[in-house]
């Protein structure tokens, strides 16, 4: 009792949360799914990217990718280590990621068929990650408030990149520009969904606020993505796939139309049209990668065993 | 000049297009560090390729930069060796490929920070850290699958064997390479043999594995010939560009 | 006419897509036999696309013929099936494939031998026994590896659980066919499905295989949306093309 | 005796020997040898155009393509149909291919980097196959001069398509004419290099012509190939990359220069840039068609046992 006190008054403090602190069983569970959950995004977020390393369509755009996609490999592998303070290893975590039994977030089940797909991931998709990560920097549990500072960093990097490829083709040929268009298109929406369904059908929040884990609601975000996002398309010359999309000048806000929640419910429910895809993929790189981590694990058992001996001798 | 150009064409395809398998690889390595290593040489070599082939445009004085070189060449005039553009087949014979490789891109761009050509001598000069990077990763991977469990001494075996043919191209001198070395330009290629020769046969002897006896010599890349594997590398990677005469991106 | 285009555009790039994957697999088959019998259907596959396409360029009138539309169009431009660019993973995937393809268009060309476009009739009517002839090798097949071994059996059930959720977008009604149905140039998918769910669980039955329960709905590909392994096929199938522009072969 | 007598006086009168009648053992034996490794020939020589036919660049020149190469499996099946009415059947000698116990022709260990490849292999390596095979359809063995017949003229027809396949590019633009050339360059030695050593180094063919099996020495075919290419090479307005060859009015033949045999004997001894590649990619196909071969035997064997069953009740 004593220990849920003193965990209580950190957190009202805003004080950190670190592993070798008590915390509830419920809050060390929670954390452990939404951190496992962040990481496994950035390992399958990889993919729908990876896409266009081998086709990106200049030198400069190539390298700026790769090291997109390398940033996102690390930001996996933070997450990892943030979520292994809380006492799981990241084998068990890949292992349920890869059976199906954790999620990862549903935009990375949408293919990526032209190269301004690249532009909108970094614009729209990097751009709700921001939004719903900057409040994860003041989370109470230290490790992954820390791994979010750094991530958030470099996102915002990634997010600028993708607009400069949207503006880029934007004010490029006509062909490109419609590349451009028809990829705001398609991703628009599914970035709304990003933040999860609407505050009053997400049962958890509530007790996330409460822990100071989670800042604003889904609602809430969702706005200040939208408020973000509308002046941002203007400056690249697209429009977004929204007629109802209009300034509300009593509010403040830009108002949106209804979301298709039930698009939303059968991506997740993994019939989505890339979600067998990204999933085998990442099982089939496990799989074919398991000799070389023996390997690994047997060369470093033995040569502890020599190190061992030769103290020994 | 013409034979400066083809010189840094034949070091700048080089890096390019390892950087264009390596690249593939992303997101299939073993585990994420790997991704993550890998994605860093490829990153490396990139950035190799690009002043190489920059230079290479600016002395042929035809309006060609970086990405009219890496995008609407055909084929037959890209002059990396056939090493390079070998497929991964498995995660052997990635390092397979970065061992024999790198064992031979460190000591000549050592040489090559003294280039007479001043671009040529700054990208040996960033290089020589990078690819010493490059090798320290590939040995200690060598050592590991050399060295840890049967199925991995075989296929880091089978993909040195597969390998092994590619390797002599490397170190072909020819009339061109040798009157750029005499002008203090180039380096011979055949000077770092002795190096790469003591490098490599310690690697493998501390890996418990054979230096392969294959007496078959693969060359032609220097002259723009390459096996059948590598059209397929470059339909995909210029596919794109070349959908779009004229365009930047 | 508009219609009319993006109607044998659809047909034929579903023919000219089949026919490239199945194409790549020549030098690969089972057997000999295999390589024959799946070049004959590629080639009857091509045949029945180069018509459409030329006939679609000509009704647009915009100049553009078989070739153009093939090698200079973008991915997404390309109206097929999703089911019919979906990789070679092994035999019972080419298989399952054709299956599912051919009890489909077996139904429609016999049903567009009397469409209003003559050029549209006259590929029907040529294309009519040639996919009974691919039926008949699809169904064969099936029936060999439902009821061969335990391992063909169960390479064929996931081939066919892998694939089915493409089968739904072959039979989707949309205004545009359900107007030129009206005019008598085109077919309503939808009239096919019951031809097809009657032959198709006919032999899954007689081979012994589960019909698959999956309830995803893989669509889009009429609209130009394809999976992402569409863009590398069209990056090898064009490539060459794209790099010669306004050469003749 | 009296069975060797009649062999003799069947062979002597340009009679066919069949598969029901009496031969030496020698003779047997040096059919299988040289059928085997034709028909190899026509299934190794698939992939150096069948790397083409994903890539070819008109939707007609793919057609032609296709068929050609399924033209070659076709002739790979009567070939090995032919060996099999000598007492070896085709599974036994796909395994000699693969173990790589018997040969196939060595120019199909040479590359296809371009696709005026195609032409060059249409133009001139069909070429050469057919003055060397014309002869075979007379060959004292039936069944092998039966399938050459439908060979050769399947063959003529390729080597027309692949002169025209030059004849396009050659008067295309410059890089096509240029394509063209590098081809002819990279093939005209190989292709004579077809017709094997020289007749002073070649100790078996004295044998094969006493029996019929050959008609004609390995450098008279040469020369008659060098005799037809020569006018064609002039008809493409393309050069043939030997400064010695000049008509020599004289002999009413053209004179070549000398040939490398060193080369030929790394590519027959398995150092050409493509033997690996080559069998390699054979021994895929038919490993990951095992399973198939046994599932269609498999079933066989069910359904005749159920036909079986069916007559016995």
């Amino acid at each position: 009792a004593a220990l849920a006190e003193r965990f209580e008054r950190t957190v009202a403090a805003e004080e950190r949360i670190e592993p070798r602190d008590w915390m509830p069983e419920a809050y060390r569970k929670t954390l452990i799914r939404q951190i496992a959950q962040h990481a496994h995004s950035e390992i399958i977020g990889m993919q729908p990217e990876g896409n266009w390393i081998t086709r990106a369509p200049s030198l400069r755009r190539k390298a700026i990718l790769l090291a997109k996609v390398q940033d996102e490999a690390g930001h996996g592998l933070y997450l990892y280590s943030a979520a292994e303070t809380l006492g799981v290893d990241r084998a068990e975590l890949l292992d349920l990621l890869h059976a199906g039994r954790q999620k990862y977030s549903s935009i990375f089940n949408y293919p990526t068929p032209t190269w301004a797909d690249v532009g909108a991931i970094g614009w729209l998709v990097d751009g709700a990650a921001i939004v719903n990560q900057v409040p994860i920097t003041r989370c109470s549990y230290g490790p992954y408030a820390r791994a979010m500072v750094r991530i958030c960093k470099e996102e915002s990097f990634h997010q600028r990149q993708g607009f400069e490829i949207l503006h880029h083709l934007s004010s490029g040929t006509p062909e490109q520009h419609a590349m451009a268009q028809d990829a705001v298109d398609r991703w628009w929406w599914p970035s709304l969904m990003m933040f999860g369904p609407p505050d009053d059908a997400s049962p958890n929040s509530a007790r996330s606020m409460a822990w100071k884990i989670k800042r604003f609601s889904n609602d809430e975000l969702r706005q200040r993505f939208v408020d973000m996002a509308v002046p941002q398309a203007e400056a690249l010359g697209l429009t977004l796939p929204d007629p109802e999309l209009r300034w509300d000048a009593e509010s403040g806000h830009y108002r949106f139309g209804a979301i298709d929640w039930t698009e939303f419910h059968e991506v997740l429910r993994g019939n989505g049209p890339c979600n067998a895809l990204r999933v085998e993929h990442r099982v089939r790189a496990h799989e074919e990668g398991a000799w070389v981590r023996e390997a690994a694990d047997a060369y470093a058992a033995k040569h502890a065993a020599r190190a061992g001996a030769e103290v020994a001798a | 000049t013409a034979a400066t150009v083809q010189y840094l064409l034949r070091l700048g395809d080089d890096a390019l297009v390892l950087a264009q398998r390596l690249g593939a690889q992303l997101t299939r390595a073993p585990q994420l560090e790997e991704d993550v290593a890998l994605a860093n040489i490829a990153l490396d070599l990139l950035g190799q390729a690009r002043p190489l082939l920059a230079r290479a445009g600016e002395l042929e004085g035809r309006g060609r930069d970086e990405d009219a070189l890496a995008f609407l060449r055909e084929e037959r005039d890209f002059l990396n060796c056939q090493l390079v553009e070998q497929p991964d087949v498995d995660f052997a014979g990635t390092i397979a490929r970065q061992l024999l490789f790198s064992c031979y891109q460190l000591p000549l761009l050592q040489a090559l920070t003294t280039s007479a050509d001043e671009v040529l001598a700054g990208v040996a000069g960033k290089g020589v850290k990078e690819v010493a990077y490059h090798r320290d990763h590939a040995v200690q991977w060598t050592l590991r699958l050399g060295d840890g469990t049967e199925e991995s001494s075989r296929r880091m075996q089978a993909a040195l064997d597969r390998l092994w043919p590619f390797a002599a191209e490397l170190f072909e001198s020819d009339d061109l390479v040798r009157s750029l070395a005499v002008r203090g330009v180039a380096v011979d290629p055949a000077s770092v043999r002795p190096r790469w020769d003591a490098d490599v046969d310690a690697v493998l002897a501390e890996a418990g594995l054979a230096r392969p006896s294959s007496v078959r010599v693969a060359t032609g890349g220097r002259r723009g010939l390459h096996t059948e594997c590598f059209g397929y590398l470059l339909a995909e990677m210029q596919h794109l560009a070349r959908s779009h005469p004229g365009a930047t991106w």
